[in-house]
């Protein structure tokens, strides 16, 4: 990859909630890289720590509880974790910008949707009128679909689908370079999702956006990503292109993963899910956190985290299994 | 099959109270509360075990020649208008003050619970009668209402006590209606009435158990709020009588001396103040611990 | 909108006609003789029989209750027991100066409680939180009457800065003796304003679009002012209209204390007079700045709430805050 | 948003504190003196017609409005003339008065015989205040300057009674028209008009310049209302206030010491005493009731409870009424108090209530006894109700004891003697100890009806001295009566009863 | 036809369940009649908002019908009393969506799934030790730890919380289940496990399900036949392999299109829809998908359109079939 292809660099980065209840092990010495203008799906269960992650990215995680403790975002080439709330606050849905989980909660319900988009661009744009910002705030809304003579209506006038358009509307509106979208679609219906996914991925391509899209949901990665990341227990365990990871799955999460999934194109009497539950965040086990639910653990397992093994360019691992296969070839 | 032996897991009251004791303000709250109760049970005993000999020799004692003469090493918060010993008089005053607003305020936790809950559950006409009658003592300031009723009954420590509960029926009814009204919706009680359990029983077991947190706060803050409402019925002159001890009655019975020496209002006032930021911050304690939403 | 009050204000009636039913029976079971009252004790026997049969109270109870509804219902409140003076003239007289204690407490209550809840949620679980929380409640801690002549004995005379009583006439010494009582109304209600301030602002605090706010990148002052106050104030608002009726309650003891000619010393002197109309008299109207308040409160609400003024139509629904 | 919060809130103090600084009174520029007078006192005006309003907080205001047909002087209690310039005794029950020449209500109209008839027909027809003229049997014109006044029976005390303020003389034009009139808008013959009332705040009077006597030496008066004893001394010391009456007897040295500020004081004509429900055993006992006398140190409760002020009484009517003789206080002896129970049967002592409305004097009075009587055994439980209640229980007899006050408002014994303690005024009208003794009524009659002066004066001591022997009260305390002023206060006069007259009164700058 | 071998355990006849609203009438369930057999499942899917729940929740008159009828057993459960009503209730019972808000979070495990037994009076409060016997017995059954009889729901994940769910159903021994979107809020290993247990349950005691999802795998992995739901109305009825190899109304065309598969290779041709399921209230008559339809016309509008049977057991309410 060449350095100037890279727009997200996460080294090692760890991030603690340290609550009542003992310290919750969010995000453990993650890395992750993105290139510009590609579509990088995160895939986890509840827990796993995307959402995390990405308020990481943005330095959104609340304090206290949360700590950054470890690590360095790199972001064009600027350690984002470096930079003072100031330097932070412009860069926050300027260059980076967000798409939250739930439309139904994300808008301000006494504000105008035209203001809460609006807003985006007064913040981060000099030396224009009011009257100018609004325009452009309109265009936003006329861009996702939405009539702008609509832009006076409050959040609870809109449906859902509509709300999320708004709130991709204030993302894109200051031609972010890297757009992270927690789960996206996830509250809505799947013809609504099918919809609104339509539309992100038209928009990202014609501003020519980067998109971390966080999702639990593999069918949407499947339609809409370039690369993918797996996630347990807040590190990457499996990290490669659709077909690295749909049709060469390595690690036995992944694998586990696809297998709980009813499939609509093959008939399966029995769903062979992964045993077990999430390990508790605030006591891990040691070496791989997954090797209490995996089949194929062993001692080896349990003594420390695994190494990443690169299968290819583009397929990397992090399971001792790997090893063999490495070995192999 | 053998039955396996388990231990008691965490409920839901002592993971409150693990949030709770958190929360060091609440917590001394709840220690000057509790020195309270305790102060009060020990002089019941005393009473009882002295045939009420400390109580007439000591709290009740006048000395009138000695009367509003300052702290000193005999008495330590020094003497009130009739020359009677504030100390005594302030410790002997716990059990009216705390537990006359406690059991006025359980008084109306319970009527107001129940017809606020009853209200929340059948909703429709039952809900719109019992609320339109809450609306109709709400309607009336709750400290003219303890008036009235004083007035009407007559000052006496159960009349004041009535007076008191009444006044606060409504508060309580529409703090349990309302959280009956979001619980009554979640699909716990649909699966009751799925087994087929009847109206009383999801009352009492599913609904009320349920909206027991705002309740227990409500009723913190009303002791609170129904020891002040004491104080100022004695201030009318419809309060706790003579020679009784009580708080709201030394402070305004005292009051015309304020200025003849600073112990005499002062006490009887930090002892009242000292309850209620108790209560109130316990109260405030108690809604974070029971609301673990509230927590970041 | 306008026919959502007028249902209102139509749906007061019922309030209005059990509230009198109410304190007048609460009033009328009372022992007690209101001539002897108005007589004092030294009037003779022969003068109380004829003072009772003057006000009417030889007759059974229901029917006096019919008469006075039946006259209340023609707009009249009925002669004072004490003074013999229509009722409605001197309730109309002391009404608009309550009201201005009220809402001169109420501002009190507001200038002291949304700053300091707001700080204190802000700074949750902090020395400062903690601090204004205790600082705020000291006020609500202390008896009314304590308060008032602790405040007065500090402005009033040592200071000399304000009047120790009475109500100012012409616009500033007005509101100079209005400082003193609104000071000790207010901080009884100011400890629930912090409160709910406090437990709006942390509610609201964790909603998503306080995260969309701050993702925009404005300014954590845009994000408290523009994202987080609104949406905190409505339950505020709501608690505020509830507090209303504690705040005329605390009023009967304020306007005592600082000779304040007001509806609550009017109903203090009725009361322990048996002045059954004039007690009534005030009740109703204190009732009906009550009700108005929250239907005020409700007409707020609707313009702090754009779901809810869309709602209009039916009826606005509120959320009921827990009401300290 | 905080930021104009606080500026709004700084605003709104700095207007507060400075710019209103200046007082309220405006000062009149020729004389010394300042044009107005205000006057705090502990309630409102229940009503201005003197025929309706008859409590001391009331007539205190009236009282300048109104004038009666005779006064009594308020430093020697002699009866002077006011309306009626003289007086004639024509027969023991006939009196015929000359009413001055040339006297004007505030309405320009003149005072003529056909107003005081009307008037006093007007007091006797007042449920309120009937009791204090009722012993008229008829008022005769006899020309447009005399009338006669023909009484029921020969009655003593005509000239106090109707010297009181309630036996008032209104103008019977202005009254006719509108018999309410009076409740709101006064208009009277007295030293100083009705300008404005302000209900429980205040009334406002200004110098009725054709006065009689002549113009008041000050133009304005302002009656102000302030129910909080301790505020009405602040409002006092701060120079809120000129003078204020009822002075809470726990401010009377602050008031004394402090060097701007003057105290009046003199003994009132108020007696407070218990009265024994002579119907309930074991107060039917004459022992008990004396034992009861002699257990309560009035000295100490005069010295501490009432501060100093006033004295131990030793009948129910105060030394300054006519009629009155002293018997002696009781002796304070708890020993003999409590023989005196042995003897009566009860060693042990007994329970009983002891009833008192809810004004705080009088309950710390109560208090005080009621930790007396604990020590002579009898355990008593103060009952504080309201005075309605009060008032009622006590005349249907509900009560052991009770805790009463009466004013003798007329100076004379009578008033007091006939009201408490003959048998026909059982219950209402005052004799709430139900005493019925054919003696005391005999001695009460007398002085009721005899014009002799001395044969009143021997009925009278006669009378205290069975009395006494009776107990069927315990008088407690003659109160005095306060009031506080500015040092700059001029002319000030107290009345024994708390009809204060300020015609004279100026107020230096 | 299989109707006349054996009959069908659960039948429902045009039910309809309206709902007044201050905006006006809601049509929640407009209209709705099936069938099915005992060990079947039968699927009903459909976005949010188009009814599916409420169908569930008036088939076990937790919501009163406005109209139709429910047969159970061939008895007409809309007619029952209140004492016959809670003794049918033994036979039909509920599983809910939300794990977290269907549980009583005052009550512990034990008690929660020993509360239907004691409401039933299949056991009474002195048979403790036999209570609790039978309440082990049940945990084990659904896979959850005896030793959790005595915790409490917030204690416990969303997978275990659905097993109490779960158990405190099968405590009654039920012939019918109506599984409200039991799985939706469970991540999808856990999801999978659930599912799994469900299916055992079904092998080994023979239960009836009526499974409401707004998941069409999930549907078609579990269900004998589906139903297709849109504001309120039944817009397609088929065995579930027919509905997914032949779907005849464009919206369940468009439904189908709409699942994102898991699979990089798996192209298909979008129906893409445009606008938005509202809720309806006074509906108009006609098809109520005819606004969103690509194909309507205005024959769609004009009156309402009945149900065909196209092909045996595949029903379709469309103009164009």
């Amino acid at each position: 990859m060449k350095p100037s292809d890279e727009l997200l660099s996460i080294e090692k980065v760890t991030i603690h909630y340290e609550t009542e209840d003992g310290i919750v092990h969010a995000l453990n010495e993650i890395s992750l890289t993105m290139k510009k203008g590609e579509t990088l799906g995160l895939v986890g269960e509840t827990g796993a720590g995307k959402t995390t992650l990405a308020k990481g990215i943005l330095r959104l995680i609340p304090s206290p509880p949360g700590v950054i403790k470890q690590g360095r975002i790199l972001f064009e080439g600027t350690d984002l974790l470096s930079l003072n709330e100031n330097q932070m606050r412009a860069i926050r849905g300027n260059s980076i910008s967000m798409i939250f989980q739930d439309p139904m909660t994300s808008l301000n319900p006494v504000m105008p949707v035209g203001d809460q988009i609006m807003e985006v661009v007064e913040a981060h744009t000099k030396n224009a009128s009011k009257e100018e910002m609004y325009q452009q705030a309109c265009d936003m809304l006329e861009m996702v679909g939405i009539p702008a003579d609509r832009s006076h209506e409050y959040p609870h006038q809109f449906s859902g689908g509509m709300k999320q358009r708004v709130i991709i509307a204030i993302a894109l509106a200051c031609n972010p370079t890297l757009l992270i979208a927690d789960e996206p679609t996830t509250a809505l219906d799947v013809t609504i999702q099918a919809q609104v996914l339509d539309m992100i991925t038209a928009l990202k391509s014609r501003l020519n956006t980067a998109m971390l899209l966080i999702t639990h949901d593999l069918g949407v990665v499947a339609q809409n990503c370039d690369r993918v990341a797996i996630m347990y227990a807040g590190q990457v365990i499996e990290l490669g292109t659709l077909q690295d990871i749909f049709k060469r799955p390595q690690h036995p999460y992944t694998k586990g993963l696809l297998g709980s999934i009813p499939s609509l194109t093959k008939n399966v009497r029995r769903l062979s899910p992964i045993k077990g539950l999430m390990p508790d965040p605030t006591d891990l086990p040691p070496g791989c956190a997954f090797a209490p639910r995996c089949q194929y653990a062993s001692d080896v397992c349990t003594r420390g985290v695994p190494a990443i093994y690169t299968l290819s360019d583009t397929h990397q691992v992090r399971c001792v299994l790997a090893e063999q296969e490495v070995n192999h070839e | 099959m053998k039955l396996p032996v388990v231990k008691k897991q965490r409920t839901l009251a002592t993971e409150t109270w693990r949030r709770f004791k958190k929360n060091k303000l609440a917590l001394t709250g709840m220690i000057v509360l509790s020195s309270l109760v305790l102060i009060a049970l020990s002089t019941i005993v005393i009473d009882l075990a002295t045939d009420n000999a400390v109580y007439n020799n000591y709290v009740i004692k006048q000395n009138l020649r000695m009367r509003l003469q300052g702290p000193s090493k005999d008495h330590i918060f020094g003497l009130d208008e009739f020359g009677r010993d504030i100390f005594m008089r302030m410790i002997w005053a716990v059990r009216y003050s705390l537990f006359m607003g406690t059991i006025a305020i359980a008084l109306s936790t319970i009527a107001g619970g129940l017809l606020g809950a009853i209200a929340g559950y059948y909703g429709k006409v039952t809900d719109n009668a019992i609320m339109r009658f809450m609306d109709v003592l709400l309607a009336i300031p709750s400290m003219l209402l303890a008036t009235a009723i004083v007035a009407a009954l007559g000052t006496s420590l159960t009349n004041v006590l009535i007076a008191i509960a009444i006044s606060y029926v409504p508060t309580f009814a529409r703090t349990v209606r309302a959280s009956v009204l979001t619980i009554k919706d979640q699909e716990f009680i649909e699966a009751a009435r799925a087994m087929g359990a009847s109206d009383s029983r999801i009352i009492f077991k599913y609904i009320l158990p349920n909206s027991m947190a705002p309740l227990i706060v409500q009723a913190t803050l009303g002791v609170a709020g129904a020891i002040l409402s004491i104080a100022g019925l004695s201030f009318l002159g419809l309060g706790i009588q003579p020679p009784t001890p009580e708080w709201g009655s030394m402070l305004s019975s005292a009051r015309a001396y304020i200025r003849e020496g600073w112990h005499i209002t002062v006490i009887p006032g930090l002892g009242i103040m000292i309850t209620i930021l108790a209560l109130n911050v316990m109260g405030d304690g108690l809604r974070d611990a029971l609301d673990p939403r509230l927590k970041n | 909108m306008g026919k959502y009050i007028l249902r209102r204000l139509v749906m007061m009636i019922p309030v209005l006609f059990g509230v009198t039913f109410i304190v007048f029976f609460i009033m009328s079971l009372t022992p007690g003789d209101p001539a002897a009252i108005i007589l004092g004790d030294q009037a003779s026997g022969e003068a109380l029989a004829l003072k009772r049969i003057e006000l009417g109270l030889d007759k059974p109870l229901l029917v006096r209750y019919a008469t006075y509804m039946g006259n209340l219902l023609r707009g009249d409140l009925g002669l004072s027991y004490r003074n013999q003076i229509p009722v409605a003239g001197q309730v109309w007289d002391k009404f608009p100066n309550t009201a201005m204690l009220a809402v001169a407490g109420i501002i009190v209550a507001l200038i002291i409680g949304i700053p300091v809840g707001i700080l204190s949620a802000k700074k949750q679980y902090t020395f400062m939180d903690n601090s204004s929380m205790v600082l705020s409640l000291v006020g609500v801690s202390m008896p009314n009457f304590w308060l008032g002549l602790l405040l007065s004995l500090l402005f009033a005379l040592k200071l000399g800065w304000l009047p120790s009583q009475g109500m100012g006439q012409g616009f500033f010494p007005l509101l100079r003796s209005l400082v003193l009582p609104a000071l000790t109304l207010g901080t009884g209600v100011a400890a629930t304003v912090v409160r709910m301030t406090r437990s709006s602002m942390l509610e609201v605090i964790r909603q998503d679009y306080i995260a969309t706010a701050r993702a925009k990148g404005i300014t954590e002052k845009q994000v408290t002012n523009k994202h987080m106050l609104k949406n905190a104030l409505i339950p505020i608002v709501t608690a505020v209209g509830l507090q209303f009726g504690h705040l005329l309650g605390g009023a009967m003891l304020t306007e005592t204390i600082f000779s304040w000619p007001g509806l609550g010393r009017l109903m203090v002197d009725s009361i322990t007079s048996k002045d059954i109309p004039m007690v009534l008299g005030s009740v109703i109207f204190m009732a009906v700045m009550f009700s108005f308040v929250n239907l005020l409160v409700d007409i707020l609400y609707a313009f702090l709430d754009p779901r809810i003024k869309s709602q209009y139509g039916g009826p606005a629904k509120r959320r009921k805050g827990v009401v300290a | 948003m905080k930021k104009m919060l606080t500026l709004l809130l700084v605003l709104l103090c700095s207007t507060v504190l400075f710019a209103g600084g200046a007082t309220e009174s405006t000062k009149s520029a020729v004389t010394g003196y300042k044009d107005t007078i205000t006057i705090g006192q502990g309630a409102d005006v229940t009503s201005f017609d003197p025929h309706i309003g008859k409590e001391t907080p009331a007539v205190a205001v009236t009282n300048h409005i109104f004038d009666t047909l005779v006064d009594t002087d308020p430093v020697t209690g002699d009866i002077v003339p006011q309306i009626a310039e003289k007086w004639e005794v024509v027969s023991p029950v006939s009196y015929r008065f000359f009413i001055r020449k040339g006297l004007t209500f505030h309405n320009g109209e003149e005072l003529k015989a056909d107003d005081v008839k009307f008037s006093l027909d007007r007091a006797i027809a007042s449920a309120s205040v009937s009791y204090i003229v009722d012993f008229i049997k008829e008022v005769k014109i006899e020309d447009d300057y005399t009338v006669l006044v023909t009484t029921k029976a020969p009655y003593g005390p005509t000239l106090s009674n109707l010297a009181v303020p309630f036996a008032a003389i209104v103008p019977k034009d202005y009254v006719s028209a509108n018999p309410d009139i009076l409740k709101t808008k006064p208009i009277g013959s007295g030293p100083y008009k009705f300008v404005s009332w302000a209900q429980s705040d205040n009334a406002r009077l200004e110098a009725f310049d054709a006065y009689y006597k002549g113009a008041p030496q000050t133009k304005n008066l302002v009656v102000k209302v302030i129910p909080e004893a301790a505020q009405r001394t602040i409002a006092l010391e701060t120079g809120e206030l000129d003078i204020s009456y009822d002075i809470l007897v726990s401010d009377l040295k602050r008031v004394k010491e402090n060097k701007n500020l003057q105290l009046f004081e003199a003994p009132s004509l108020t007696c407070f005493y218990i009265s024994f429900n002579m119907r309930k055993a074991p107060f039917d006992n004459q022992k008990v009731r004396q034992a009861i006398n002699m257990a309560i140190d009035r000295q100490l409760l005069v010295d501490t409870v009432n501060s100093g002020t006033g004295a131990p009484a030793d009948e129910i009517i105060a030394p300054a009424v006519f009629g009155y003789y002293s018997t002696g206080v009781w002796e304070y002896s708890p020993a003999k108090a409590k023989a005196l129970l042995a003897e009566a049967g009860y060693p042990n002592g007994f329970e009983c209530t002891l009833w008192v409305n809810n004004n705080q004097t009088r309950v710390e009075m109560c208090q005080a006894i009621q930790e007396m009587l604990r020590e002579i055994g009898i355990t008593v439980k103060v009952e504080v109700m309201e005075f309605g209640t009060f008032i009622s229980r006590s005349t249907a007899g509900e009560h052991d004891m009770g805790y009463f006050g009466w004013v003798t408002s007329t100076k004379d014994a009578d008033y007091t003697y006939y009201s408490l303690e003959h048998s026909s005024q059982q219950g209402a009208p005052g004799n709430r100890s139900f005493i019925a003794d054919a003696e005391v009524d005999r001695l009460v009659m007398l002085g009721k009806t005899s014009a002799d002066l001395a044969v009143r004066v021997q009925a009278y001591k006669d009378l205290a001295l069975t009395l006494k022997k009776i107990a069927n009260n315990a008088p407690i305390i003659y109160t005095a009566i306060t009031a506080g002023a500015n040092k700059k206060v001029e002319g000030f006069i107290l009345d024994p009863i708390g009809y204060h007259r300020l015609e004279t009164v100026k107020v230096s700058k | 036809m299989n109707d006349t071998i054996k009959r069908p355990l659960l039948r429902v006849e045009h039910l309809k369940k309206y709902f007044h609203t201050n905006k006006g009438t809601l049509h929640a369930v407009d209209d709705v009649s099936f069938s099915i057999h005992k060990g079947e499942t039968l699927g009903v899917v459909g976005e949010s908002g188009c009814g599916k729940s409420t169908l569930g929740r008036t088939i076990l008159r937790l919501h009163e019908p406005t109209d139709g009828k429910i047969f159970f057993e061939d008895q007409e459960v809309t007619g029952l009393d209140a004492h016959a009503m809670k003794a049918l209730r033994r036979d039909m019972q509920i599983i809910f969506q939300d794990p977290f808000a269907s549980l009583n979070p005052r009550m512990t495990v034990s008690e929660t799934i020993g509360e239907s037994l004691l409401i039933q009076k299949l056991f009474t409060r002195k048979q403790g030790v036999e209570l609790r016997k039978r309440v082990t017995e049940l945990m084990d059954f659904v896979g959850l730890s005896a030793k959790l009889v005595n915790s409490y729901p917030h204690e416990l994940d969303g997978g275990r919380r659905q097993r109490i769910g779960i158990a405190r159903v099968l405590a009654l021994d039920p012939k019918f289940v109506v599984c409200d979107e039991p799985v939706s809020a469970l991540d999808v290993s856990i999801q999978a496990q659930i599912l799994n247990l469900m299916q055992d349950l079904q092998d080994e005691l023979g239960l009836t399900y009526l499974f409401i999802t707004h998941d069409l795998s999930v549907v078609k992995h579990l269900s004998n036949n589906i139903v297709v739901m849109y504001l309120g109305q039944m817009v397609e009825m088929a065995p579930s392999l027919v509905l997914f190899e032949k779907p005849l109304h464009p919206y369940t065309q468009a439904l189908l299109s709409a699942i994102p598969v898991p699979d990089p290779d798996y192209a298909v041709d979008r129906v893409l829809l445009q606008g938005e399921l509202t809720s309806p209230i006074n509906p108009q008559p006609g098809c109520r998908f005819a606004k969103r339809c690509p194909y309507a016309s205005e024959a769609c509008t004009k009156h309402d359109i009945p149900l065909k049977e196209v092909a045996p057991g595949h029903f379709v309410a469309c103009t164009l079939v």
